[in-house]
């Protein structure tokens, strides 16, 4: 559009760019933090500059971790966030295409009851149901392991919901026309629907990699093995901490190890990012 | 080898100690090994214990704070008591070794020790020599009395040698359960809850609404900084960073003090009292924690429990844990070591916690305190002290309500453990 | 409920199908909801040897105490306030990134990834630039002459977890308004321009009304987010204090059940959350199905 | 290749609308029929329940014969051709030749004799490795053909095929439709909404209306003798002129047969000069000349009822809006009808 | 009400794309111009230039005689109606008619005063109070035009303002809106892609190709003599036949300008029968004989070239496929052209 006002840009700049300082600058002082020694700290302000500690801390907590304030090394934690991460997210997306398909595509009795006990899912967040839920993951067995932290987590309303959206946007003619050409539900569902799919698939990988990534309450409960501890609940121990014995520069060092695969992932794929967020959400 | 899990809740230098005695132990045989986790603070083990136990995921050994007996001691079916476990592995036990206000605590009606004492404490002062000094104040004589400490912290502030003239830890224990014992007075009724579950608070006396009274106007002068609930994590920084003169806490807190205190002298010092209240300070009560032994493992884990209370007992474990991280000597024997060592004379402050707690005879106020769910109701006291500070309410008010909400959380844990 | 014009006409598969979800969701969902329904009727002590059925009992209790009613005010004052401020940020943000052409792209990247970083983090993060003793946000008060003990006020507390609670939900608030945005028609935009409306007045008569499709949704999604996902946030920062003034009832359900031990109150309050909760997501889902649509 | 026996058939969907009344339609071996009629007449689902796609609530559809009312659309052997094509988009167009034949296990080598023998047929041999979406309409078109004639099924099923083309390629592909089918002399019924495309694919057109058969028959004569007055004005464009037997009656004696009260009028059998043979005259204003190249329109106001007309002239006629006119039209190009019933008189 | 010029007028996208090459056109007050072409030739660009929409890369736009190159569309008092429309969805049929009234400040009376005004002309009285998606497509038309007429702007801008409706609703409302402008006589600018409006809507025609303008005139005039190849292949449907002047005289001499190659013949010019005057005489096989009701169109191919031509032929024309006929073109009618330079030679 023809449009001739300068000031108008300039001030699009200047909002866009402070919307960037409040974005960044806790991260940047984080970081800065976690170059400097814990003597830095003890001076009454934060430093704001980097100090020359960066390689020292930061291979500290990825070797060696600081056990007495119940923080293996954050290599052993980063790796169990990994599995749980990737794993929830594969999990999640394996069982809710296979809900939503049989949502969509089929028409049967209870179908509604079974929608609505899936939607369910979705009002429940774990904070709600804490205790019993901690319960039944233990009445079965599964405190300190990875189906633990994972299989709880694993029912979502959120994916099924994205999936069976999707679902009803492709054009009923593709099932028709496959139909016409002599193909059933599961070979429908393995030829066409699941490489069309693909995108969504892993635009949704995304999501819900964060998703498993940043969980904290859960893992929190139910490990009490520092095996099967996760990066985000491990920084918290650390944090607790910090104050009687102030190593800011390790937890910060953490923190930045923590925050750092997730939000690559974001970077990197933003344009799925986006896609999986804004479609999930819809 | 049989693993045995251990919980604790201590961080840092305090930590490293703890892991190094779990090594020792560990080093000294090969059939069991004690593996130490840390689960975050004292409430935080507690209460990641006790859900351990209903998901039947619960340690071995877990190390519970004085706070927790009460609870302990009414979880008859959870806890195997330590002199039973002694007994039926044939371990050698003999309770009056420990240091009589140890034993006293954690002793059942029928005189019967439940828990291994291992790391007792009690509330000590810690001060800033240097700071002293350029306040024009004589470093080698911190205040006595709460009036002292007043006039100190003005001078200190007034002069800029530092911006604030006292922070605490534990505003609970500290500044409430223990000022209580020193001033003699009643923290609760049946024995401050010695005598069993139909107790109540009456902590609101005039001492204690004096000196919350006391706090809450020194801290709207600066004089005193607020350092947070449960153990009040931002006090110690403050000190270190000798941005207040004078520090309360546990006198196992003298392990970090030394560590971080890189920069000036430290000088060590009994809790001051009121002298207007008393002349004669009673005895300052027992915090820092017991191990307690729980229910629902296999017999050879406790054989191996077992062995490893007798390796904790023994003097020299004792002696260097108290020396490294400020605890109290719980044995006579570890005491005697200590002295045999000379080590109060080389470290001089370093048996003012033993002094302070066995001085005078103790009286049914200062024998402790002991109830169920007390950490619920220490979170009470905690918030109602906040809600003080922020003026929300006088200090009469918060700890009348304090009192309230606290005799409602005792009513909770009689009504479910009768 | 929608479904395909033809459908396969298979009688068991959709139930092989679904199996696996519906498992998971019976268990570790359904079940574990009506066990605390169970509890919230009943009375235990912590180590769970005794429990007594006691009617109503925690939920008379429950609303006869000044501290959850406490909760429940704050919990609308921290909900209302993050929606608010996040909301407001991301749209002015989102306003400025569609109308810069060529740049757009950077900034949004610049802005998107706080999305990645887990509440308890963001909580961190905060807690670290609030620091009482070297913390930069104090030192920065400070220097303009406002007092800030967040330890001790329960205001500066509220005002802490809602600027980073806020903050973390800048990106997710931003995505949705510059999609939002795109999606309203240009021609309605050049046929306002030819209306004669200048910028200002078509974001005002034209934009914004034609947004609030995803402003409502932001709204319910917003509040949802901050009655239960900032969880880590107020864990690594207020825990709950000063006296209970940032005590989130969903902080609450957990520091009474699993920090207090109080089996019975934290049940009752779990019980009063889920229906919070399908209240909200009832809102949510018609709004799913059927969007506010023009 | 085989007939198509719809008889007795009804539809009527889950939310209780009907739309298809008990229809009866014979369609002979190699016939080519087109169903034309006003969105939601039920088109669609007659094709649809053809190709088993849609159950049948009533009747019964036999392919060759054989009742397929319980067959399976995979098993009806029949090829469909949709409005938006439905190409797997993942697929080549050679993979979306292919699949059909696959999945029928039709061996490897027969499968690349069909496959070849249907690009060449369409002209799509320089696409086969290309995926959907970078064809042009057209393009994707020939394909979608292509996949139904691999097939060699027993039928085609067309609906609307062509709708989405441009105008130009409208015209091409509808020739080369007729071509192929002419060729393949498959049964093919062929549902469209434009009248072009009906007038000239079809060997015989349907016209339905809400749900039921219209009329059937030769594309020409249903344009030239409409059975009911549905027809007479869905077919032909400009439409046909409807005019009260009153008014005309007004301007001179006409026989008519009796219970006549409306008269159609095609505006190409409008003239300006009087035809030979008995004829009524009329006269009316010329509102709007439109000059529209071979042909022009003259919207015009009948003198005395006021009413809008148009007649399609020749190119080159010469005449002024505002002008009144005299119009001719030939008793013989007069269509007769009973407004109650709707049906022709004659 | 204003006339517009538009010289040396020249548009270069960002990314380097030249949509409209140095392009003069001067619109006079009052008059209806239609732009026509294919897609992608630029209509949409210049029109957006002159509502101010895109900017002008180079040459000059004025409107009323002052230059408007540096306006914003706000201040150039024109009006727009959309290919969708683009009403205000939140607003009711009056808000929207009001939204640009207020915008200028108009006072309130006069604001009720023009809206019920043109709310009667277009006959939406009854739908004032409702929301655009509660009427049908051609009730949103009439408001977008609504909306424009309120404003009573120097011109009116069109783009492809009436390819959302149906055919038939199409007609109707192109008849309105040629009534509408030549009552209001407001100087307009209309896109379209249908020839029929085109051709029945324009004063003036204005055919553009790849960014420049290929040929203005009357309609009618553009039919009858196109200046180039590219209007005698864009204009008239079915298309022109182009047939090599060396095939046309093998069949006789005929008298065209020198540097002729290539000849078009409309379909309708194409007789069965020997015309008067001086003609030519074809032969040539039936493909195809599509009676499409009013006429027929034969799809033939020339005898000796093989080349696909197609007549159109009176409806009743007996023509059997697979004949030959004998074809038959006045010498008028044959448009001579040049292939090198695409122009007419004549
Ligand atoms: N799945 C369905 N459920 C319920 N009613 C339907 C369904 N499909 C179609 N209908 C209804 O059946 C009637 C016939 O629909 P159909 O699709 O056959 O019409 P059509 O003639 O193909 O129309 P169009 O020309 O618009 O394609 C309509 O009233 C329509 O609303
Ligand atoms: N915003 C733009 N940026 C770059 N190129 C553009 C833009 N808009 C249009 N074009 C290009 O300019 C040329 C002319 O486009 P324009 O939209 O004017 O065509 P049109 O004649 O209106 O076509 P249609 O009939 O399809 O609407 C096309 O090649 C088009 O791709
Ligand atoms: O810090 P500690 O270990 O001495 O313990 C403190 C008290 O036990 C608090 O109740
Ligand atoms: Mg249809
Ligand atoms: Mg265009």
């Amino acid at each position: 559009m023809v449009e001739n006002r300068p000031f108008l840009a300039f001030l699009t700049h200047l909002v866009l760019i402070l919307g960037v300082v409040i974005v960044v600058f806790p991260v940047y002082l984080a970081f800065i933090a976690s170059t400097h020694g814990p003597g830095d700290f003890m001076r009454g302000l934060v430093p704001l500059l980097p100090g020359p500690h960066m390689i020292e801390n930061y291979s500290f907590m990825l070797n060696e971790g600081i056990s007495s304030a119940g923080a293996p090394p954050l290599s052993i934690m980063l790796l169990n966030s990994l599995v749980m991460a990737i794993l929830i997210a594969v999990g999640k997306i394996i069982i809710s295409i296979l809900s939503a398909y049989a949502i969509v595509f089929f028409k049967f009795p209870f179908r509604l009851l079974a929608f609505w006990i899936i939607f369910i899912t979705l009002m429940l967040p774990v904070e709600v149901r804490i205790i019993p839920t901690f319960k039944v993951v233990s009445d079965l067995g599964m405190l300190n392991s990875y189906p633990g932290l994972i299989i709880p987590l694993i029912a979502s309303a959120t994916a099924t919901f994205l999936f069976r959206q999707f679902f009803l946007t492709v054009p009923d003619e593709l099932m028709e026309a496959a139909r016409v050409d002599g193909a059933g539900p599961m070979k429908f569902f393995r030829d066409i629907l699941l490489p069309l799919s693909r995108t969504n698939i892993a635009a949704l990988f995304v999501i819900l990699f964060i998703y498993g990534w940043v969980q904290y309450l859960w893992p929190l409960l139910v490990t009490t093995d520092s095996r099967y501890y996760t990066v985000v609940m491990g920084i918290k121990r650390l944090a607790a901490t910090a104050d009687s014995e102030p190593q800011w520069n390790f937890v910060m060092a953490a923190v930045m190890l923590a925050m750092l695969p997730p939000v690559l992932v974001v970077i990197l794929m933003q344009r799925l990012f986006v896609k999986g967020l804004v479609e999930t959400e819809k | 080898q049989t693993e045995i899990a251990w919980w604790h809740a201590m961080d840092a230098e305090l930590g490293k100690k703890l892991e190094e005695i779990a090594q020792g132990f560990n080093d000294s045989q090969t059939e069991y090994k004690i593996v130490p986790t840390y689960k975050g603070t004292y409430p935080e083990t507690l209460t990641a214990a006790i859900a351990a136990f209903r998901a039947n995921e619960q340690p071995a050994i877990v190390q519970v704070f004085e706070v927790g007996t009460g609870t302990m001691m009414a979880a008859k079916g959870a806890v195997y008591p330590v002199y039973q476990l002694m007994a039926d592995n044939g371990e050698p036990w003999d309770p009056s070794g420990f240091l009589a206000p140890v034993t006293g605590y954690y002793s059942d009606t029928d005189g019967n020790i439940l828990s291994m004492p291992f790391n007792s404490s009690t509330p000590i002062m810690y001060y800033n020599k240097d700071v002293f000094e350029k306040a024009g104040l004589d470093p080698n004589t911190p205040p006595k009395t709460w009036a002292e400490l007043e006039t100190m912290s003005r001078t200190i502030m007034e002069s800029g040698a530092a911006s604030c003239g006292f922070t605490s830890g534990w505003i609970t224990w500290v500044q409430t359960e223990n000022l209580s014992a020193i001033h003699d007075q009643p923290y609760g009724t049946l024995e401050n809850g010695f005598g069993g579950l139909g107790t109540e608070f009456t902590f609101n006396g005039p001492v204690q609404v004096k000196h919350w009274d006391n706090l809450k106007k020194w801290a709207d002068d600066g004089l005193f900084q607020y350092g947070g609930p449960g153990g009040g994590a931002d006090a110690p920084p403050k000190f270190y960073a000798q941005e207040c003169a004078i520090y309360m806490n546990s006198s196992a807190s003298r392990a970090g003090v030394i560590a971080n205190a890189k920069d000036f002298e430290v000088g060590f010092a009994p809790l001051p009292y009121y002298d207007d209240v008393t002349t004669d300070p009673k005895n300052s009560i027992i915090g820092g924690a017991t191990l307690w032994t729980l229910n629902g493992k296999d017999p050879a884990v406790y054989k191996g429990v077992a062995q490893f209370y007798t390796y904790l007992s023994q003097p020299e474990v004792q002696a260097a844990w108290h020396q490294a991280t400020g605890y109290l000597p719980i044995t006579n024997a570890a005491y005697e070591l200590g002295q045999s060592q000379d080590y109060y004379g080389q470290n001089p402050g370093s048996d003012i916690a033993i002094q302070q707690i066995t001085r005078g005879t103790p009286t049914a106020n200062s024998k402790g305190v002991r109830f169920g769910n007390l950490t619920q109701a220490r979170a009470v006291v905690d918030e109602e002290f906040e809600a003080m500070l922020a003026g929300s309410k006088t200090a009469q008010e918060a700890l009348d309500t304090a009192v309230e909400r606290g005799n409602q959380i005792l009513r909770d844990f009689e009504a479910a453990n009768q | 409920m929608q479904a395909k014009r033809t459908i396969f006409p298979n009688k068991v598969l959709p139930y092989v199908l679904l199996v696996p979800q519906l498992a998971v969701t019976l268990i570790f969902f359904i079940w574990p909801a009506l066990q605390a329904v169970k509890s919230s009727f009943e009375r235990e002590d912590p180590f769970g040897f005794k429990t007594t059925f006691v009617w109503f009992e925690n939920y008379r209790r429950l609303f006869g105490e000044a501290s959850y009613l406490g909760s429940l005010g704050k919990t609308a004052v921290f909900a209302i306030s993050v929606t608010a401020l996040s909301m407001c940020l991301s749209l002015l943000l989102a306003v400025a990134v569609n109308r810069v052409l060529r740049t757009n792209r950077l900034y949004t990247t610049l802005l998107v990834w706080p999305y990645a970083v887990a509440p308890v983090v963001v909580g961190i993060l905060w807690w670290f630039m609030f620091n009482p003793t070297i913390g930069i946000a104090p030192y920065m008060l400070r220097a303009i002459g406002v007092s800030w003990n967040h330890r001790v006020d329960g205001v500066d507390a509220m005002v802490l977890v809602i600027i980073a609670a806020s903050w973390k939900q800048i990106s997710y608030n931003f995505l949705f308004f510059v999609a939002g945005l795109q999606s309203v028609p240009q021609s309605l935009i050049e046929a306002a321009a030819i209306d004669g409306a200048g910028p200002f007045k078509r974001f005002w008569t034209i934009v914004f009304p034609l947004l609030s499709p995803t402003t409502f949704f932001l709204l319910i999604v917003n509040i949802n987010y901050a009655m239960f996902d900032t969880f880590g946030i107020i864990d690594a920062t207020t825990q709950g204090g000063p006296a209970q003034a940032t005590n989130i009832l969903v902080y609450k359900v957990y520091s009474d059940g699993f920090l207090g031990l109080n089996i019975g109150s934290s049940s009752a309050q779990s019980v009063v959350l889920m229906l919070i909760v399908i209240a909200l997501t009832a809102i949510q889902f018609r709004f799913v199905e059927r969007r506010v649509q023009y | 290749m085989a007939s198509i026996d719809i008889s007795g058939v009804k539809k009527v969907y889950a939310g209780g609308v009907t739309a298809i009344h008990s229809l009866d339609l014979a369609i002979p071996d190699g016939e080519l029929v087109v169903l034309v009629g006003p969105s939601g007449c039920g088109k669609s689902t007659l094709l649809r329940m053809i190709a088993g796609l849609e159950a049948i609530t009533e009747g019964t559809i036999s392919i060759g014969g054989a009742v397929v009312n319980a067959k399976e659309p995979a098993e009806r052997d029949i090829a469909m051709v949709f409005q938006n094509y439905a190409l797997y988009p993942h697929m080549t167009v050679r993979g979306n030749l292919e699949y059909g034949l696959k999945n029928r296990g039709t061996p490897r080598d027969e499968i690349d004799r069909r496959v070849t023998e249907a690009a060449r047929i369409l002209e799509i041999e320089p696409f086969l490795e290309r995926r959907p979406r970078q064809l042009s309409g057209g393009q994707r078109q020939r394909v979608a053909m292509g996949r139904a004639i691999v097939r060699q099924p027993k039928a085609f099923l067309f609906d609307e095929p062509l709708s989405n083309l441009d105008a130009k390629l409208r015209g091409q592909m509808r020739i080369e439709i007729k071509r192929l089918q002419r060729s393949l002399a498959t049964t093919s019924v062929y549902v469209t909404h434009d009248q072009l495309e009906a007038m000239t694919l079809a060997d015989r057109l349907v016209v339905m209306n809400a749900g039921r058969i219209e009329q059937v028959g030769a594309p020409i004569s249903l344009y030239e003798r409409p059975a009911t007055l549905f027809v007479a004005g869905f077919i032909g464009s400009p439409p046909m002129n409807l005019i009260e037997l009153a008014y005309l009656q007004s301007k001179g004696t006409l026989e008519l047969p009796a219970n006549t009260d409306l008269v159609g009028i095609r505006p190409d059998t409008i003239h300006l000069t009087p035809p030979q043979g008995p004829h009524i005259a009329l006269d009316a204003t010329v509102e709007l000349y439109e000059p529209i190249g071979g042909e022009s329109h003259l919207h015009m106001r009948l003198e005395g009822s006021g009413q809008l007309i148009v007649a399609a002239v020749p190119a080159r006629t010469a005449a002024t809006e505002g002008a009144t006119v005299k119009l001719y039209v030939g008793n013989a190009d007069l269509h007769p009808f009973n407004k109650e019933t709707g049906r022709r008189t004659d």
